[in-house]
């Protein structure tokens, strides 16, 4: 049986149905557990005080604000190349969890900017990329709201989808070339080990694993949502002409 | 022309099924069916618009000239503007000709939007003859006609008939052609699976 | 496909609309902004290159929605796309006859209000290199924007929102060329990005745009 | 049992009660929609059920 199988609707919906409540229980177990440990359990940092505490939801939040956007663009590539209707569904399903994490990271970040850089928003190449991004993300959903017949709308938001990843990409150089940015994200960022020790790592990563545990399930959940949409619109558009039909006939 | 089994779809809802015919040069086609039965789907198909749902279209490329409800024409550009625009695209030169076989000679310099409809409507169809093309798709073209008219429309069809053209026309009004009829409500979709694999049920 | 580009010209002339009101969009923007900051003559000239491109983006993007709505209401764009141009080539003239009609008469009018808001002398001809060489990127980009909203009632609001985000990037690279060589600093690099854009854009949004019409037509 | 936070209390609770929040609300939203949906598809096909049976 070849992988695409599992992305004919109704075999969706038969293997995704005990994932979703798997994937809930496991990442809210794995939330709580991290948010706990990283807010009850971790020390201060040196410099940043108890701010620190903040990168628990900050970090996992902003990378998962970009692996939607990418699962968006894999889930859109394979609607427009190979046509799987619960491909282009997934990523209409995604995009307001991506909205949400971008929120997230943009939120703690201004909170976290304001005792340390003592504003609440600056325009640091990150945060003003993610900006960026959350305007993708608003203009993708406005995008599939707009669009009435539901494959128009898979197959131009999937060329917006396309389109729009480049387009982020040469912003976020664009950005970074525009402003050299003040970025603490060195001192305590992924690619700097030696400066974050492991009693802040563990429960970063757990916090990590928690959002994409519940990425996965929420993502799964909505698009069993918009599965089930899609099987209504067929049945009441049969319903019409099936009238339509016998008062005719 | 062949058209093989041909299936189509309008909104991803089937409207047509197993559509077979031939059109061979110098014949028409009449395409008979009440309104929303898929006469202009068809055409659309036909023309490469839209994504035959199934089946074959044999046709050789580029032949098509598609004559649809809306005209194409710019309001601000005259009557031998627009000819001339759709015949400089089409890479042909036949404007003088498409203006005498629709009797627009008179109106050539006036802008299309001081035209009646049927005015429009003649430029529309005059459009047809600047294509050069062989296969001629007309849905409704008669509309918003007078007698007169539809009787300058007739020639020009019989005339492009007769020079080895074909023709398949949706229409309600007799023409006065040597035409087959085709009634599309033989071919209405019987209601077969939706695509994408949602009308199987599922919890 | 020359005959498509001169019809679109020409309607953009007769209908009048075209570069009057982007135009005065533009000049008015301009006006506005002293209004807004104050009349201070150094502050003016430190940001005007800014405020003129930031003008400029969104005088262009006025006339963005009727590429494709007007051909898409009276059926021309069903029947160009039955005719033996390829809807990529059909794409192109669009989005050069938006350029030649909307764009380039805001470049030529960019140093005029310049000297609105003292840009410095060394400025001039800097804004005009980086607004001739970005501003096809914006028309390009602006069409593909208006092929993905042609269907829709309300499209013009929805494009703006959609085209807005993927004009950053040409907008920073174009006000850094300006404003470095008004300052008189090196601004190769941002000109070669901006350039760079444009090239890209025209290259590759053609087939995106083409096949966006496609599926609209459908 | 409420560890010190030192004088960023403020930020570091507003942060968490934010993220919360704003996580509640995307889940309950999901969630609803969900049943929702569910209920009238459900309702759907025992409708379509009915027509045939």
């Amino acid at each position: 049986m070849s992988i695409w199988e599992y992305a004919n609707p109704r075999r969706f919906m038969g293997w995704s149905a005990p994932l979703v409540p798997l994937f809930s229980a496991l990442a809210a177990l794995l939330i709580a557990l991290g948010l706990v440990w990283g807010f009850f359990f971790t020390p201060e940092d040196y410099r940043m005080g108890s701010t620190v505490k903040i990168i628990y939801i900050h970090v996992p939040s902003a990378m998962m604000a970009i692996n939607i956007w990418v699962m968006m663009l894999v889930a859109s590539l394979i609607w427009l190349v190979r046509r799987h209707h619960v491909s282009a569904l997934a990523a209409k399903a995604a995009a307001p969890i991506g909205v949400v994490m971008t929120l997230i990271a943009l939120i703690t970040g201004a909170i976290w900017g304001q005792p340390m850089w003592g504003t609440w928003w600056a325009w640091d190449p990150r945060l003003t990329s993610f900006l960026i991004l959350f305007l993708f993300y608003l203009g993708y959903m406005a995008l599939w709201a707009a669009i009435e017949d539901p494959d128009t709308a898979a197959d131009l938001t999937g060329m917006l989808c396309l389109v729009g990843s480049v387009f982020a990409v040469l912003s976020r150089y664009a950005v970074n070339f525009w402003n050299q940015g003040l970025h603490q994200g060195a001192t305590l960022s992924l690619d700097a080990e030696e400066n974050i020790s492991d009693v802040f790592w563990l429960p970063l990563l757990v916090c990590m694993a928690g959002f994409g545990v519940l990425f996965a399930a929420l993502v799964l959940l909505r698009t069993r949502t918009e599965i089930r949409l899609r099987r209504l619109h067929v049945l009441e558009a049969r319903d019409r002409t099936g009238r339509k039909g016998s008062g005719e006939g | 022309m062949r058209v093989e089994d041909l299936g189509c779809q309008r909104g991803g809802v089937p409207v047509l099924e197993g559509v077979s015919f031939t059109l061979a040069a110098g014949e028409a086609l009449a395409l008979r069916g009440p309104n929303g039965s898929g006469k202009t789907t068809l055409l659309r198909t036909i023309a490469g618009l839209q994504p035959p749902a199934g089946g074959r279209i044999e046709l050789a490329e580029d032949s098509v000239a598609y004559g649809a409800h809306a005209d194409g024409l710019k309001a601000t550009l005259t009557v031998a503007e627009n000819l001339a625009f759709w015949a400089a695209i089409h890479a042909c030169d036949k404007v003088s000709e498409a203006l005498e076989a629709f009797e627009l000679r008179p109106l050539a310099t006036r802008p299309a939007q001081k035209l009646s409809a049927g005015q429009k409507r003649r430029l529309g169809l005059a459009r047809l003859l600047v294509t050069g093309r062989p296969l001629w798709l007309l849905d409704e073209p008669t509309v918003s006609l007078d007698a007169d008219s539809v009787g300058l429309f007739g020639r020009a069809v019989r005339a492009h008939l007769s020079a080895g053209g074909a023709a398949l026309i949706a229409t309600h009004t007799d023409l006065g052609l040597e035409a087959r009829v085709l009634d599309v409500t033989a071919f209405a979709a019987t209601g077969g699976p939706a695509p994408g694999g949602f009308a199987e049920a599922f919890a | 496909m020359s005959a498509l580009l001169l019809r679109d010209l020409k309607l953009a002339v007769r209908a009048g609309g075209g570069f009057g009101l982007g135009l005065a969009f533009f000049l008015i923007v301009t006006v506005l902004v002293p209004f807004g900051v104050g009349p201070d003559s150094g502050l003016l000239a430190r940001i005007a290159p800014g405020i003129l491109w930031v003008g400029a983006l969104l005088a262009c993007l006025l006339s963005l929605d009727r590429i494709f709505q007007l051909d898409w209401e009276d059926g021309s764009l069903e029947l160009l796309a039955t005719a033996p141009i390829p809807m990529e080539g059909v794409v192109l003239m669009k989005a050069l006859a938006h350029w030649l009609s909307s764009a380039l008469p805001l470049v030529l009018a960019a140093p005029v209000l310049g000297v609105l808001l003292n840009l410095p002398t060394a400025g001039y001809g800097w804004l005009m290199l980086s607004l001739a060489l970005g501003t096809p990127a914006l028309s390009m980009i602006g069409t593909f924007g208006a092929a993905l909203t042609v269907g829709l009632k309300r499209g013009g609001l929805l494009l703006s929102l959609l085209v807005l985000p993927l004009y950053v990037p040409t907008l920073i690279f174009g006000t850094e060329a300006a404003r470095r060589g008004a300052e008189g600093l090196a601004n190769a690099t941002p000109l070669l990005m901006l350039a760079g854009i444009t090239a890209g854009v025209t290259a590759l949004l053609p087939f995106a745009a083409a096949a966006v019409i496609r599926v609209n037509l459908r | 049992m409420m560890p010190d936070l030192g004088k960023y209390g403020a930020e570091v609770l507003s942060a968490y009660g934010a993220t919360i929040a704003l996580l509640a609300v995307l889940v309950w939203a999901s969630w609803v929609r969900a049943r929702r949906v569910r209920a009238a598809l459900e309702e759907a096909e025992a409708r379509r059920k009915d027509a045939e049976g």
